[in-house]
């Protein structure tokens, strides 16, 4: 019996990534404290970048890597090539210190209880934690493995090792540290639960068709007959797997919670970057390996589309707080893209790639201006809090509203393009339908993305409001680089949608 | 041997635990609950394994246990921070974060 | 375009045409500088307007150079036209295209006949003397000069409604003649009675012009043109029901612009407007509008007489009520009105009587443009002496004190009523004639209204210049200035010779027009001398029954109660309390309750979905409790619902 | 290759609009020049391309077309016809007076300018590419973003109540603009379908949709245009924009901007959807008929001058959808050529009581009375304006609203003579506004009002003096407009009304001689 040939080249991105971040572990445990920081924030960008620069070279690939357990495609660079793009903003995000007087966004240590004593010390110390690094990694090793997935033992692992890291680094806000454990502990247990949903699945899928590669499960389906039953019972519960973890209704409720409760550099990489790789697995799943059940699921993605672009919008009519509206407005984003994904077609797929990448870009850049607006208490995210604050920093308030325009789908943005070329490979595909309730969802989450417009430039400030605090080089590039991409995309959108397109072929 | 009766106590496992974490307030038997739903799976995979005569599903499990090992090292870990702030290991008193 | 006209011109003079075309030729010569007569007025008025206080000194100056220029140049032109065939008299002046529409195409291009010919002649003369008189009357005016800018706007718009030879070029000079009605009413615009007297005479106005822009968008529909040309050579082709149509759309128009019944109830309130407008446009000019688009349309009405019946009953009723409301009035001017409305009434019916009487509305029209402008311009003299009092109860005596004023005024006296030789005998007389010739019921109205006309203006002349003095002025009445006297005895001049003259003197007038009107004979059924010998009955029991109420008794100065009629009178015949209840009080109901709609309903329809929107949004909101054992159960549940959906699909 | 002139009429004011935000804050002045003198250059430019095409002449003004998005076939494509190019004139010409009028307005607030001045050229060019676009995606990506600078202004300079009225119109367009998205979207797999995805116009005309897809898309173009233009019953921002923004962005919003969409009819809707379009015209036909007199009966009954006259504007609007949806040639002409009259009709009404306003510092009508005797030109101007609102001949505006009315004569009998009232109405709520704002006794508070002031005059002479000259001189323009109106209807398959009665022969040969 022979080895397995491993195409180490074309895993090589994974490799690293998963390489820095056990390198990042050993130094959590070895490199003295102060130098910590600086060294794990180097390494994160280092592999981050390196995984970049292996993912570009390796673009144009087409083989199944692995013996069969991982894609090489179109998609799966994208998405990876966009999720470590992402990861390099996110992580300029996270070492971010200039923001909080004692340091960065994070608890200098999780576990010690708050308000402390131990607490204290730490803080009068100055200490900081730098464990999210490695972790940080960890997850984007996970999330480009999980659209790379190419059969379902290793989309389960991609999702755990995704998802678990991800737990974590949401319970270790600096502030508000009760609800940031609690958001941890519901994005757990929830997101445990769903995994062994998906995993139940995943058991009935492979009952049906006896083997874990996808493209065999593909040839089964046309292949077996009878037992129907417990394919689709296993499609299904796999099906509520990745959506929740795309945050789409009946399986949302996660992401409010969770959302506002992370801290907010979190918050950002993880509705940017999580979205990414969990439509990527679904878009995979659903078109290479159950491509054949098509009209099954369609009907059930229907139902599941209309829901979530409504509840997504209808609830973030009165929210209150920004992340929580933000955390809705992800939840209506996820159902645009479902519209796509009910098309079924090579064309939907580019037009999901292309969605999605500027939906991250938008999202980091909103969430990390989420992090500037501050008062006493740390992030002022009280939407109250934000009256007049067009007035206060222009540029600022100027910036995010780029980016709310963008989420609401207003031409010149990238996120008109984006939802520009969801909606036409639903008509394309036979939704046209869904795409009309899409317009009234639009036309809903429109309303409050303008709420907070009129909020920041039309309201006189209120006198004991917020301020703005200057950023380091760090969030002001990242920041820059959101709103320059939101608007160029917006404008030129060509390359990219060019580069969508040409990535969006399945390799089988 | 009839695959069917496996198949039938594992979904009767993977009821009992989705209804554990239903009903059940205390974090831990909630979580507990969640790995008797990975284990229900793991017994499917086991058994189609056997139907399908080939190894697949047994790795499967064999993996499926390192991942719920996993899992239970980052949600003790969780569970743990937060019984200690709150002196309470009840999920309905997490409920801060709402509307 | 030139050759259409030219060949049009051979066609119809070939064929006789309808009621009396003759040749249209392209002008040359002197008639090539026709549009000089609009360009003076035009250009006097945009100096005065534009040229701000500069101007002030010479503006008056300026106004009536600019209006005697037009009216030499109309002398020229008249003597060049009686130099040509009585059949080649109408010249067309191709000016500039004007606009080309999907297939509807118009030129700006002048029409100078006989028909158009007499109407300037009329403005431009009149309007001159009453362009000088003004001079004196708005002396004391510190806008003297902005009243002369809106003078000259009038006789320059006035100029080219009687000259455009397409009916919406002629629209254009009708609204501006409407427009310098709506200035010159409201001249005094701190007045409130001005300002609102001059917002209803547009307003009622514009009620005719939807006649005249649906008659225009009919003609369009009909013949494709709204060309004279083409509409009248082609009207034997369209439907007798389009060209009824035409017809009493054209009559709206003509009925708002003329204050014929039923939109006669701006013309009282216009009198709010200083007296030699009230001259110039509410009684000699402006107002005949109506008739002159009437005659000008004989084509159109020769072939619709139902349309044509349409027109003498409104004639009728108006110079009934007119002539009604005259008798009730003691405001001299809205005395005078109210004569105006009736005269104008004789002038519709006349038009109304078809070839028959189309010439004799015109004579009519001429000659009561002399005389009323004449007595106009009097009774602004007497205002002028009397400190701008105009209630005839106020006066008495005054023919001592303005010897001047009196005799031109009784010369005009004369002329309205009917006496011979004075001028209104003559048109009057024709118009009676033609109406008895026509139908029994129209010729009484015409010599019941011939009776009325000599009551009140008796008693108009009786309450001014004679009797005792009611006036109570430290200051006494004086004569005015030669500047105002000077027109008034040129305008009495020709109420004295206007009538016999343009009858009998060199051309008469019936032929002068034929070529344009047509001609028709009437057959009377009593002899000539018993109509005239009725008629004159007639008038002088008016003067009698007059003379017996208000010079054989003293006038007296409060308002006697009076029977219902002369109440009714005193109210304008109620037009107005018509209009108010039938249309002002619902127009403003429902303005106020579409306001309100618009606010509650439409608005509020937006609204209360936004709202509703947002109430599902508090209701889903609380879906989210915040325990996570309700979110796995909801989650649970979409299990369950995504797992059934997948099977029920496969069920059927 | 020649001279991208199209591209620079538009990059100009986006030059502009990006120099006028770089002026440093605090010197506004200097931005407003920056401003003005940017579109001033635009005119410039604008007036050389309307030359070629309204005389003749060759300034060498060619359609253009760049690649722009390759992968859904949309392009950058530039043309003029008769119809953009009437409401290009009217963009370029209203630009810069729109700038001089808000000269003041914007320093009331408690803002910089700049931001004011600036957006104005963003607009600007946003509504020219509209025009002149030949892509439909460019088109409709115009189309919405312009809402965006017009929402800021509505927002942060105006009335008290200008948060709402700005929300209101943003949410209204926008929704409007969804519907549309979802017919371009479409519209355009309908040309996947045929095989060639493009969103190039002419590709797009020649497309054959059937009737029920045709309807479709219509109704989510005409919703769009609808409320953009603004259709009764989706009116109701208007109102409250008009009413809560500063005058003169009032002006340009209804007056330009709103243009945009009653252009998108006659110049999107006709011709890519003729059978739904000839179908739906009788319902379009009544909604006009109403918007006409529903404007004018509410603008009758209001009390606040900007609102009065932004009702005005939805009963002019009414006319001009009219015109569109008559499908007779005279009438789309005249409702071409109405807008592009209304558009400076409106300005100038709105321009002027902004004069008004800001002397008095209040818009309700009662509270002016007797402005004429303090300020007679200001007086003499308003009046002006007004009966051009009023469509009084020789004013440009009469003639479009005459062809309007009687180019609808011809299909829609009763419709045109229900819109005939709207002269009757449209007298009353004009000549009532003067008369209760401008005659009769002189109110304490208006005492001592100053008269038009240089820079005023500047700003309304131009207006006033293009009407007159339009209104004496329209053949270039109609004609222009006819050229392209003509080809629209053809689209359509409406043959064009012939005269019922036969023109007497001689006529005829004359003619055709």
């Amino acid at each position: 019996m022979n080895a397995p040939t491993i195409e180490y080249a074309e895993l090589a991105p994974l490799i690293t990534i998963f390489g820095a971040a056990v390198v990042g572990v050993l130094i959590e445990a070895f490199a003295p404290r102060r130098l910590r920081h600086p060294i794990q924030v180097g390494l994160s960008l280092v592999a981050l970048v390196a995984a970049l620069v292996q993912v570009i070279l390796l673009a144009g690939t087409g083989m199944v890597a692995a013996v069969g357990a991982v894609a090489i495609d179109g998609p799966a660079l994208f998405l990876q090539g966009t999720i470590l793009v992402l990861a390099i903003i996110s992580v300029g995000f996270f070492a971010e210190r200039r923001l909080e007087a004692g340091g960065d966004a994070f608890a200098p240590s999780a576990s010690s209880l708050p308000g402390s004593e131990e607490e204290r010390v730490l803080v009068r110390e100055r200490m900081l934690q730098t464990e999210v690094y490695p972790l940080v990694l960890f997850a984007v090793g996970g999330m480009m493995l999980f659209p790379a997935a190419n059969d379902l033992l290793m989309l389960f692992i991609a999702l755990e090792v995704m998802s678990l890291p991800l737990y974590l680094l949401c319970g270790m806000a600096r502030r508000r540290r009760l609800l940031s454990q609690e958001a941890a502990l519901k994005y757990f247990l929830l997101g445990a639960f769903s995994s062994a949903i998906f995993l139940f699945g995943m058991a009935f899928v492979y009952g049906y068709a006896g083997t874990l590669r996808f493209g065999e499960i593909s040839e089964a389906l046309t292949a077996n007959v009878g037992q129907d039953g417990i394919l689709l019972a296993g499609v299904g519960l796999m099906a509520v797997g990745l959506l929740f973890k795309v945050g789409a209704v009946p399986f949302h409720s996660w992401t409010p919670d969770v959302y506002q409760g992370a801290p907010t550099p979190i918050t950002g990489f993880m509705a940017a970057c999580t979205k990414l790789a969990a439509f990527g697995a679904l878009v995979r799943l659903f078109y290479v390996a159950f491509g054949g059940l098509r009209t099954d699921w369609q009907p059930m993605l229907w139902a599941v589309a209309i829901a979530t672009m409504l509840v997504g919008a209808v609830v973030a009519l009165t929210q209150t707080d920004i992340k929580r509206m933000l955390a809705y407005s992800s939840i209506a984003h996820a159902g645009f893209v479902l519209t796509a994904m009910v098309a079924a077609d090579s064309s939907a797929t580019g037009a999901i790639l292309f969605y999605l990448a500027t939906y991250g870009i938008a999202t980091l850049g909103a969430f990390a201006v989420v992090t500037l607006v501050r008062d006493s208490g740390g992030e002022a995210t009280h939407l109250a809090k934000w009256a007049g604050l067009g007035r206060r920093s222009p540029v600022l308030a100027a910036t995010f509203a780029l980016f709310l325009l963008a989420f609401a789908g207003i031409p010149l943005t990238s996120g008109f393009v984006g939802k520009l070329s969801v909606f036409t490979a639903a008509i394309d595909g036979g939704a046209a339908p869904l795409v009309v309730v899409g317009v009234i969802a639009s036309a809903v989450a429109a309303f409050f993305y303008v709420r907070v417009i009129v909020l920041m430039f039309f309201s006189d400030p209120a006198p004991e409001g917020p301020t703005v605090a200057v950023p380091s080089l760090w969030t002001a590039v990242g920041i820059t680089l959101g709103a320059a991409a939101t608007l160029l995309l917006g404008i030129v959108p060509g390359p990219l949608l060019d580069l969508a397109q040409q990535a969006s072929i399945f390799v089988r | 041997m009839n695959p069917t009766n496996y198949l039938v106590l594992s979904i009767i496992l993977f009821s009992i635990g989705a209804a554990g974490v239903l009903v059940r307030r205390n974090a831990l038997i909630a979580f507990m609950s969640v790995e008797l739903m990975l284990n229900a799976a793991n017994l499917s995979f086991v058994t189609f394994a056997r139907m399908h005569g080939n190894l697949d599903g047994q790795i499967v499990a064999f993996f499926v246990m390192v991942v719920a090992a996993a899992e239970v090292v980052v949600g003790l870990a969780i569970i743990v921070t937060i019984f200690r702030t709150r002196r309470s290991a009840s999920v309905d008193d997490a409920s801060l974060l709402k509307l | 375009m030139t050759s259409t006209l030219s060949a049009l011109a051979t066609a119809v003079a070939t064929e006789g045409g309808h009621g009396g075309g003759q040749a249209v030729v392209s002008a040359t010569g002197v008639f090539d500088l026709t549009w000089l007569l609009i360009a003076f007025p035009l250009l006097g008025a945009a100096i005065l307007l534009l040229g701000g206080r500069r101007t002030d000194r010479v503006g008056h100056l300026i106004g009536c150079g600019a209006s005697i220029a037009s009216f030499v140049m109309g002398l020229v032109l008249f003597f060049a036209m009686l130099g040509e065939p009585s059949d080649g008299r109408a010249f067309t002046v191709q000016l500039w295209e004007y606009v080309n529409a999907g297939g509807y195409s118009v030129d700006v291009s002048l029409l100078l006949d006989q028909l158009s010919m007499a109407f300037v002649l009329l403005i431009t003369g009149v309007g001159s003397l009453i362009h000088v008189y003004s001079i004196g009357y708005m002396e004391h005016d510190e806008r003297r000069r902005r009243f002369f800018g809106y003078l000259n706007l009038f006789v320059a718009a006035m100029l080219l409604l009687v000259l455009a030879s397409d009916y919406l070029v002629l629209f254009i000079g009708w609204e501006g003649v409407g427009l310098a009605s709506y200035l010159l009413i409201g001249f005094w615009q701190h007045k409130n009675s001005a300002a609102v007297a001059a917002k209803k005479a547009f307003v009622v106005n514009r009620v005719g012009d939807m006649g005249m822009v649906l008659a225009m968008a009919s003609m369009i529909t009909v013949f494709g043109s709204t060309a004279f040309d083409v509409v009248f050579a082609s009207a034997e082709g369209a439907s007798t029901g389009w060209v009824t149509v035409i017809g009493l759309f054209l009559l709206l128009g003509a009925c708002g612009k003329s204050a014929q019944f039923p939109l006669q109830s701006w013309l009282l309130d216009a009198m709010e407007g200083p007296t030699p407008v009230s001259a110039l446009i509410h009684a000699a000019t402006m107002v005949t509008a109506g008739v002159y688009l009437i005659v000008r349309s004989a084509a159109i009405y020769d072939l619709a007489p139902d349309a044509r019946t349409a027109v003498v009953v409104v004639g009728a009723i108006t110079l009934l009520m007119g002539a009604i409301i005259g008798c009730a009035k003691d405001d001299i001017k809205k005395a005078l009105a109210g004569s105006t409305m009736s005269q104008i009434g004789y002038m519709t019916l006349a038009a109304g009587l078809g070839p028959a009487g189309y010439a004799f509305a015109i004579f009519h029209l001429l000659t009561h443009g002399f005389f009323k402008a004449n007595m106009f311009l009097g009774a602004g003299s007497v205002m002028h002496g009397m400190h701008d009092e105009v209630n005839m109860r106020r006066y008495g005596g005054l023919r001592i004190m303005m010897p001047v004023t009196f005799i031109t005024f009784a010369m005009g006296y004369l002329a309205i009523i009917g006496i011979p030789p004075f001028a209104g005998y003559f048109s009057k007389d024709k118009i009676i004639e033609a109406a008895f010739a026509d139908n029994w019921v129209v010729g009484l109205a015409t010599l019941l209204g011939a009776g009325i006309t000599a009551f009140y203006m008796t008693r108009l002349m009786l309450m001014t210049f004679f009797g005792n003095r009611r006036w109570q002025h430290s200051d006494p009445p004086h004569e005015s200035p030669p500047v105002m006297t000077v027109p008034l005895i040129v305008l009495a001049v020709l109420s004295v010779i206007g009538g016999f003259g343009l009858l009998y003197l060199g051309a008469d007038i019936v032929d002068w027009l034929a070529p344009v009107t047509g001609e028709a004979h009437h057959d009377l059924p009593m002899p000539l001398w018993l109509l005239i010998t009725i008629t004159l009955a007639t008038v002088v029991a008016g003067v009698a029954v007059a003379w017996a109420m208000y010079g054989h008794r003293a006038v007296r100065e409060d308002v006697p109660a009076g029977n219902p009629l002369t109440v009714a009178a005193r109210n304008d015949l109620y037009g107005d309390a018509f209009n108010e209840a039938v249309f002002m009080r619902p127009g403003q109901y429902l303005t106020r309750s579409l306001v309100y709609f618009e606010n509650r309903g439409v608005d509020g329809a937006v609204v209360g979905t936004a709202t509703a929107v947002g109430g599902l949004s508090a209701r889903l909101r609380r879906w989210q409790t915040g325990f996570v054992r309700s979110y796995a159960a909801t989650m649970l549940g979409g299990v369950g619902v995504v797992v059934l959906a997948m099977l029920l699909v496969r069920l059927p | 290759m020649t001279f991208p002139w199209l591209t620079t009429l538009i990059a100009l004011p986006a030059l502009g609009a990006v120099l006028t935000a770089l002026v440093p804050s605090g010197r506004g002045p200097l931005a407003k020049q920056v401003a003005t003198g940017f579109a001033l250059l635009t005119l410039l430019v604008g007036a050389l391309i309307s030359i070629q095409y309204l005389f003749d002449v060759d300034m060498g003004v060619e359609s253009e077309t760049y690649e722009w998005i390759p992968e859904f076939g949309a392009s950058w494509a530039l043309d003029v016809h008769g119809i953009s190019l009437a409401l290009m004139a009217l963009t370029v010409l209203a630009t810069p007076i729109v700038a001089l009028a808000m000269w003041r307005e914007a320093e009331d607030e408690q803002r910089d300018p700049k931001a004011f001045f600036a957006l104005l050229l963003v607009v600007e060019a946003l509504t020219l590419t509209a025009f002149l676009s030949q892509d439909v995606l460019l088109f409709y990506v115009v189309f919405e973003a312009m809402l965006i600078p017009l929402y800021f202004m509505i927002g942060m300079y105006g009335g008290p109540q200008r948060r709402y009225a700005a929300v209101k119109f943003l949410l209204y367009n926008l929704v409007g603009g969804l519907a549309m998205l979802a017919a371009v979207i479409g519209l355009y797999v309908q040309s996947v379908d045929a095989g060639n995805p493009s969103f190039f116009l002419p590709d797009l005309i020649a497309l054959d949709i059937d009737t029920t897809t045709q309807w479709w898309l219509f109704v989510g173009f005409m919703l769009a245009f609808a409320i953009k233009a603004p259709l009764w019953p989706f009116h109701t921002w208007l109102p409250d924009a008009a009413a809560e923004a500063t005058p003169s962005n009032a002006a340009f919003l209804s007056g330009v901007a709103d243009k945009v969409g009653t252009y998108g009819m006659i110049a999107l809707v006709l011709p890519l959807f003729p059978d739904a379009s000839r179908d739906a015209a009788p319902v379009i036909v009544a909604l006009a008929v109403v918007s006409i007199i529903y404007g004018a009966l509410l603008a009758i009954g209001q009390t606040d001058l900007k609102r009065l006259i932004g009702y005005t504007s939805i009963s002019h609007f009414g006319f001009i959808v009219l015109g569109i949806f008559a499908l007779s040639g005279q009438a789309a002409t005249g409702a071409t050529f109405y807008m592009v009259n209304h558009g400076l009709s409106t300005i100038a009404l709105f321009v002027v009581v902004g004069f008004l306003i800001n002397r008095r510092g209040s818009r309700q009508v009662d509270d002016f009375g007797g402005v004429q005797k303090p300020a007679p030109k200001l007086a003499g101007v308003f009046l002006v304006a007004g009966l051009s609102g009023l469509a009084l001949p020789p004013l440009a505006t009469f003639l479009s609203e005459f062809l309007v009315i009687s180019g609808t004569f011809t299909r829609y009998r009763p419709a045109a003579i229900i819109a005939t009232l709207g002269i009757v109405l449209s007298a009353l709520y004009i000549l009532w506004l003067y008369q209760r704002t401008m005659t009769g006794p002189v109110q304490p508070a208006v005492e001592g009002m100053p008269d038009l002031r240089t820079r005023e005059a500047v700003v309304v002479a131009p207006l006033l003096a293009l009407l007159l000259v339009v209104g004496f001189f329209p053949k270039p323009l109609t004609d222009a407009i006819d050229e392209a109106v003509e080809p629209t209807l053809v689209e359509v398959g409406v043959e064009p009304p012939e005269p019922l009665a036969p023109v007497a022969e001689h006529v005829e040969e004359g003619t055709g001689r």
